[in-house]
């Protein structure tokens, strides 16, 4: 509990559970929900460096920065999640390849 | 500023000023703006009278006034330009003004109707003033410009109907074999300023006499201006061109070809004969003489009226030049004045003749007989009364019988031969040159007067359209003719068998420069002239009756056939008749060998060396290109590259099918690669 | 003057340009328009300088000198002496004729403009810049636009005659460098020429490179380099090729600017540095000038194509210039100090550029006005056009008698002089070399009679006379080749101290004789 | 206690987020993710960083979450049961990630980390904003900016085309 190691294990675990998610969900928005579970890896990090660094509230201000980009991002992505559904009538990533050609 | 310089201002810049005028607005005057150019001449004419007057006036044998100006100069080099008048100077200003004016008053009528009327005028301004240039000039330097520019103006007005070939031709020829002497011209002139550093007259007379240019350096430099005077001239070798300049205009025929500008050669040999070594001057009578004789043997079977005075102006040229050669100059400048005046004389007349038979055999609707063919003539003394008496006394001029011009001046040639004879007791050729050619001059002129205007008509209908031609064309006749009276040049003294008179006075003939005394002093000759002279009057005399009578038997009296005469000579006669066949020789042997070569060299540049040499090295270039390619493609490429490419491809085929679309493999991938690193990080 | 007039100089047609790259290019018209203007403003500016040019003063004037490229020792510097100024006066010139010589220009007009007023830019910068590496770098911005003048413009067969240009003027321009190369690390890192004219004639004698003088190695280096922009027999053959192939205005520039940056190189560079060579190389410079005219003036009499003449005519009268150029070594004691005989062929081996410049420029124009009408310039398939256009005719006679050396036309001026200073040396050359002027009057005189004179040519009954913009493209340059054919002095005052400065310079460092 | 207490929020997280992954209903897969934020939250709270804390709680859960279930429901119709979906590249995907997770794991392990021992803060927010309103203000600024932009931006691309 007072020891970084298990935070960073923690994020760790986080980031590739989230990055596992990225990679193998179809679906858009579960691909936004590993993005959101890496952020939060990143977010846990920073805020367990700045705990274990001499309480450097820069970090939460980092985090606190990281929290509303997220959020911007989110709504963003969302944004452009629904503009596909109503394309494609689908959210699954593997469909939306038009980047193939 | 100096009264004899406004003078020869006016006089030289007067005719130039008219040619622009007539070039650029002359076909917008009225009259063409003959007008321009005639009074241009005129003025010229009545100035050179003027200074002509001055000079007999205060007679001074030894008057000469020398302007110049710096013409350029880098910091050691330089070039002055200017007039050199002297007696000789403004005599040959009289000369050229008077042929030139009547040049001019012959072609108002006999150049009427010419759709280049105003071209024509031009051109003969531009010729007076090139002419002037080279009369005026006290260095070789504007000699030599003015001598090319004369060239450029005969070049201009032999090829005045350029539409025939033959006249083109005749103009191209004209102005090339020029340049052949030009460059003879050319060398002696370097060779004198390579030596002396100055083109002007004076300094080259005061280096010679210096000895700052010597022995055969200077016997070459004199050969080399020599050779100048050969191709203006038109001395053997290079007389090719003259009778074909006959196809000009008859007025330019007469100005040009026949007074003044192929007397400039004469006119520059006087001018340059101090610095002319023995050897020289040994070269230069021989060559003269065979002129003489040479030429006077194909004008006796010319039939075109004109080509028998084209052939006769290159004898009388040859005489000049021959006396050049044996020292006594005097004589060559004497005849050099009267031969204008009756050679002008001849042409015009010819002219007339020509005109009339034009206007003839145009109211024939016959353009097919050549007009100027003496064989279509005949008779024409009746119909043309003045033209004959004109033709007649210039033919008795030229022929050398007393009472008139030529006689004077060809004994003392023929005095001046026979002197360099006497003194040094060889060159008996150069007599024989001499005499025969006199024998030979009577002999074609008057076969020339019979054919043309005793007997019966050859052709009647012609004939009978025969008329005296205008009087703008009989004014110079006549004013020509009466200047062939032997009295003009003798005054105060009129008895006609001595040369002795004004005009020998006043022209003194300067010692030679050439240090180390080995040309003969002008007393000497003027003692062995003295001694030769009635021997030299007497045979001329009995030679020019000889060659009269031989004329009268044969185409007046009849009574020797001239057919038969030429099947007995029949070798001699084709040689004269075929001009000794040197237009084929040369044709062969320099004309079209120089063609080839040019040729030769053409191919040799675009289809040999470039073709092979350079695009070779483009060839060659391509082949080892080529070489190394097929190593660099079979080889490496192909062997060892390729099997890269190969591997790759096949990689490429099946990393292919990573390349999905999907950004979720390329993440995929990213990791993989991150983790890729990681391991190799740790390894 | 208070401002920079040379960078004016040279930068003028670049704002030309930049002008007109900002212009549609359907505003063909204004495209031209700027051109003209921009070579026209070049052209006063060269007035101008020349108005206020000191002809009595020694040495560089209106310099400029600026830090460029410290690290090594390059500045850009620039300046104007007598040797210079006739082409600093000529190239906007012939630019400025050429403008309207290529009014009717159809393809690409923006393109063809905007190329040929980079080229204008280079070749000014070529006569003015004192610095070797700027020198370089104008000899290369020059030969690109050509390039594609040339390959874009031309006739049928201007890729592979462009191709070939290009070729032959790299390899002169890549031995140029390394002669360039050369100077700057054996004469102390500088590239500034004014200071290797000093300092390099001492600072290479006695160096031997694989046992050859120094001196000798670079001299041959620049003498290619140059002698293919003369160009000099054997390197010659480019030229026919490119001055056919090349549209009318191209072949101007090509004749009247380029052409003369040989010989400008071999007077600014070899003389001026390496004036120990000059004595050694003069007697080939001499055989090379005799082999140019000869050769040149017996090619020009074969050809059909009148261009091809044209071409062929100026190898054989930059032949003249050429030995013009070895009269300097009259000058030198051993050939009895001849100083006059040195000027006399110096300054005639300028003048010959100078005016070879105006008259083949004017060849070049004219043989373009029949191209025109005509579309072909075989020689022989003209006649009788005299009579058609009779104005044609004159100004064509002007330009050929002109070119065949008549006195009163400033063609005769320089070759006269070119010969009479080399005569005191090279006897028996100038002798076979005075052929030369019987040739050039053949092969004038020949085409001038096929094309002009007898019959006229029923194809051409209803040719067009020569028009007002054709005219005033040539009748400046014919009034210049008779004003200095009249009176050439105006001209020789202004390179008169620069070429005495260079017969003295090389005949006091290059009485060094015996360092090789 | 509190040590238990702690262990039971790492557990938590572990398995909600495993479920978030693995999930095959979206649906639960999104509470999950709520239970992985709360866990989060409350590791946060262990890290004295309550402010932090607080807003994780309100921007992740109370913002974010919301929006991505009402993502999933507007792009599935509700009446389907489907809503759930499947998983490609599973196999190289873990395996990938697993690797990734052990190097993690072992930098974490050997990576000497400098410590630095402070006092609990009475609380962060002070100094946060004091923080945010001085050292901070442009970036802050910026994220304003930004997240105003999304706003904008979000708005723009999910109107539906008329």
């Amino acid at each position: 509990m007072d020891n970084l190691q298990v935070y960073l294990i923690i994020a760790a675990l986080l980031f590739s559970l989230g990055l596992f998610a990225v990679i193998t969900r179809r679906n858009a928005i579960a691909v936004l929900m590993g993005v959101e579970l890496i952020l939060n890896a990143a977010n846990l990090n920073l805020i367990a460096f700045a705990r274990f660094g001499g309480m450097n509230i820069t970090g939460h201000i980092f985090a606190l920065f990281v929290i509303v980009l997220a959020a911007a991002e989110v709504a963003v992505a969302l944004a452009i999640i629904l503009n596909i559904y109503q394309n494609f009538n689908s959210i699954n990533v593997d469909e939306a390849q038009q980047l193939k050609q | 500023m100096n009264i004899f310089l406004q003078y020869t201002l006016l006089i030289y810049f007067l005719p130039l000023i008219a040619f622009g005028i007539q070039i650029f607005v002359g076909k917008r005057l009225p009259r063409q703006g003959d007008w321009v150019s005639i009074g241009a001449v005129l003025t010229t004419l009545i100035l050179s009278l003027a200074l002509f007057a001055g000079m007999l006036l205060n007679y001074n044998p030894h008057f000469e006034q020398n302007f110049s100006f710096t013409w350029l100069e880098t910091a050691n080099f330089k070039i002055t330009m200017g007039f050199l008048i002297d007696n000789i100077t403004i005599i040959m200003l009289l000369v050229v003004a008077i042929v030139s004016s009547a040049s001019h008053i012959f072609s108002l009528k006999y150049m009427a109707g010419d759709p280049r009327y105003s071209r024509f005028y031009a051109y003969l301004s531009l010729f007076t003033f090139s002419m002037n240039g080279i009369v005026l000039a006290n260095s070789l330097m504007l000699l030599y410009m003015s001598w090319e520019l004369v060239g450029l103006s005969s070049y201009l007005l032999i090829g005045f109907w350029f539409e025939k070939d033959s006249v083109a031709n005749a103009g191209k020829k004209a102005f090339l074999t020029n340049r052949v002497g030009d460059i003879g011209f050319f060398i002696g002139i370097m060779l004198l300023f390579t030596a002396i550093g100055s083109f002007s007259y004076s300094d080259i007379f005061a280096g010679v006499a210096d000895g700052r240019i010597t022995g055969t350096l200077l016997t070459l430099a004199g050969i080399g201006l020599f050779m100048g005077a050969v191709g203006k001239s038109a001395q053997f070798p290079l007389h090719i061109w003259l009778p074909d300049a006959m196809e000009g205009p008859t007025p330019v025929s007469a100005l040009i070809h026949a007074a003044t500008m192929v007397a400039a050669g004469v006119f520059m040999m006087v001018r340059v004969f101090p610095i002319l070594t023995p050897d020289a001057q040994i070269l230069i009578a021989y060559i003269g003489g065979f002129t003489a004789l040479f030429a006077a043997t194909i004008a006796i079977t010319r039939t075109d009226i004109k080509q028998v005075l084209a052939y006769s102006t290159l004898s009388q040229l040859g005489y000049m030049i021959m006396v050049v050669g044996t020292g006594a100059y005097i004589a060559a400048f004497f005849h050099l004045v009267i031969h204008a005046m009756f050679k002008a004389n001849l042409f015009y007349g010819a002219g007339s003749v020509i005109h009339g038979m034009h206007h003839a055999l145009h109211d024939l609707k016959d353009h097919k007989t050549d007009p100027q063919d003496m064989r279509n003539m005949g008779g024409l003394k009746a119909k043309m009364p003045i033209t004959f008496w004109a033709m007649l006394i210039s033919s008795l001029a030229i022929s050398g019988i007393p009472f008139f011009s030529g006689f004077l001046s060809k004994d003392a040639i023929l005095a001046g031969t026979l002197a360099l004879v006497e003194r040094t007791h060889s060159h008996h050729l150069l007599l024989i040159f001499g005499f025969g050619a006199a024998l030979l001059t009577a002999f074609y002129m008057f076969r020339m007067i019979f054919i043309t205007f005793y007997n019966q008509p050859s052709r009647p209908q012609i004939f009978a359209r025969m008329k005296e031609s205008p009087r703008a064309m009989l004014i110079p006749l006549i004013v020509l003719s009466v200047l062939s009276v032997y009295i003009f040049y003798t005054l105060p003294n009129i008895n006609p068998l001595s040369d002795k008179g004004w005009f020998t006075h006043l022209v003194e003939a300067k010692e030679s420069l050439v240090p180390g005394g080995i040309n003969p002093t002008v007393h000497d000759i003027e003692e062995s002239i003295h001694h030769s002279h009635t021997p030299a009057m007497i045979t001329s005399l009995i030679v020019a009756a000889m060659g009269l009578l031989l004329a009268w038997l044969m185409y007046f009296k009849k009574t020797l056939s001239a057919e038969v005469w030429a099947k007995r000579l029949k070798p001699l006669y084709n040689l004269s008749y075929n001009k000794y066949y040197i237009d084929e020789i040369y044709n062969k042997v320099l004309y079209r060998p120089f063609l080839k070569l040019a040729d030769w060299v053409a191919y040799l540049d675009w289809n040999v060396y470039d073709k092979y040499f350079i695009n070779g090295f483009g060839k060659v270039t391509v082949w080892l290109a080529k070489i190394v390619g097929i190593a660099d493609y079979e080889g490496l490429d192909q062997g060892v590259v390729d099997s890269f490419g190969r591997g790759t491809k096949r990689l490429g085929g099946s990393l292919k099918k990573l390349q999905t679309g999907k950004i979720q493999s390329y993440i995929l991938f990213a990791a993989l690669a991150v983790v890729i690193i990681l391991i190799l990080q740790v390894l | 003057m208070d401002f920079n007039i040379l960078s004016l100089l040279i930068w003028l047609p670049i704002i030309g340009m930049v002008a007109i790259a900002f212009i549609p290019r359907e505003q063909e018209e204004v495209i031209k328009i700027v051109a003209a203007v921009a070579t026209g403003l070049q052209l006063f500016l060269a007035i101008l300088l020349w108005m206020q040019f000191d002809k009595t003063a020694i040495g560089f004037q209106f310099t400029e000198k600026y830090t460029w490229i410290p690290s090594f020792n390059i500045f850009y510097t620039l300046g104007v002496d007598g040797l210079s100024l006739p082409m600093v006066i000529l190239t906007p010139l012939l630019s400025f004729l050429a403008i309207f010589v290529s009014w009717n220009i159809k393809r690409a007009v923006k393109g063809y403009f905007a190329l040929f007023l980079l080229l204008d830019t280079g070749m000014m910068g070529v006569f003015l810049a004192l610095d070797f590496f700027l020198f370089y770098v104008f000899w290369e911005v020059m030969l690109l636009p050509m390039y594609f003048l040339i390959g874009m413009w031309g006739g049928p067969q201007r890729v592979y005659a462009a191709i070939k240009f290009f070729l032959f003027t790299l390899v002169g321009s890549v031995l140029m460098l390394i002669a360039i190369l050369a100077l700057y690390f054996t004469c102390g890192q500088t590239f500034d020429m004014v200071t290797l004219m000093q300092t390099a004639p001492e600072a290479l004698s006695g160096v031997l490179w694989w046992g050859v003088s120094a001196i000798k190695v670079i001299w041959i280096l620049l003498f290619i380099g140059f002698a293919i922009k003369v160009p000099v027999f054997p390197l010659h053959t480019w030229l026919p090729l490119a001055h056919v192939e090349a549209p009318t205005a191209i072949s101007v520039i090509l004749a009247g600017v380029l052409l003369k940056m040989g010989v400008y190189g071999m007077l600014r560079v070899n003389y001026g540095m390496l004036p120990e060579a000059v004595w050694w190389f003069a007697g080939a410079l001499a055989v090379l000038g005799l082999i140019n005219v000869l050769w040149g003036g017996l090619a020009a009499l074969a050809q059909k194509d009148l261009k091809k003449m044209v071409a062929y005519s100026s190898i054989n009268h930059l032949g003249y210039a050429l030995m013009g150029m070895a009269a300097v070594i009259a000058a030198l004691e051993v050939n009895g100090g001849n100083y006059a005989a040195a000027e006399a062929g110096l300054s005639g081996a300028v003048f010959q550029m100078f005016n070879h410049g105006t008259i083949s420029a004017m060849l070049f124009i004219l043989a373009g006005v029949v191209y025109d009408r005509a579309h072909h310039r075989e020689i022989a398939g003209f006649g009788g056009l005299a009579k058609q256009m009779p104005v044609y005719a004159g100004v064509t006679a002007i330009a050929f008698f002109a070119g065949l050396g008549l006195p009163s036309l400033s063609g005769f001026i320089s070759e006269f002089m070119c010969f009479v200073g080399a005569f005191p040396v090279f006897r028996t050359i100038v002798i076979i070399g005075t052929l030369g002027i019987l040739i050039n009057a053949a092969y004038f005189l020949r085409a001038y009679q096929k094309i002009f004179f007898g019959q006229l040519n029923k194809k051409y009954a209803d040719m067009p006379e020569i028009n007002g913009r054709e005219l005033f493209t040539l009748i400046p340059l014919a009034v210049i080749t008779f004003i200095f054919g009249v009176y050439p002095a105006p001209f020789l005052n202004i390179i008169k101290v620069t070429i005495s400065g260079l017969v003295e310079h090389v005949v006091t460092l290059g009485g060094m004789v015996g360092v090789f | 206690m509190i040590n238990l207490v702690f262990w039971f929020f790492v557990i938590l997280i572990v398995l909600s987020a495993f479920s978030v992954v693995l999930n095959k209903n979206l649906i639960y897969a999104a509470i999950s993710l709520l239970l992985t934020f709360l866990g989060i939250a409350a590791l946060y709270v262990f890290l004295w960083a309550d402010f932090m804390a607080g807003t994780q709680v309100l921007i992740y859960i109370g913002g974010i979450l919301i929006l991505l279930l009402f993502g999933i429901m507007l792009t599935h119709k509700i009446t389907s049961v489907k809503i759930s979906h499947t998983s490609v590249q599973k196999g190289i995907g873990g395996a990938v990630v697993l690797v990734l997770f052990i190097g993690l794991l072992w930098m974490i392990k050997i990576t000497p980390w400098k410590m630095e021992s402070a006092m609990e803060p009475e609380q962060t927010v002070n100094t946060i904003g004091t923080l945010l309103m001085t050292d901070f203000l442009l970036p802050f600024e910026v994220a304003s900016v930004l997240l105003l932009g999304a706003l904008i931006g979000a708005a723009v691309l999910a109107r539906k085309e008329s």
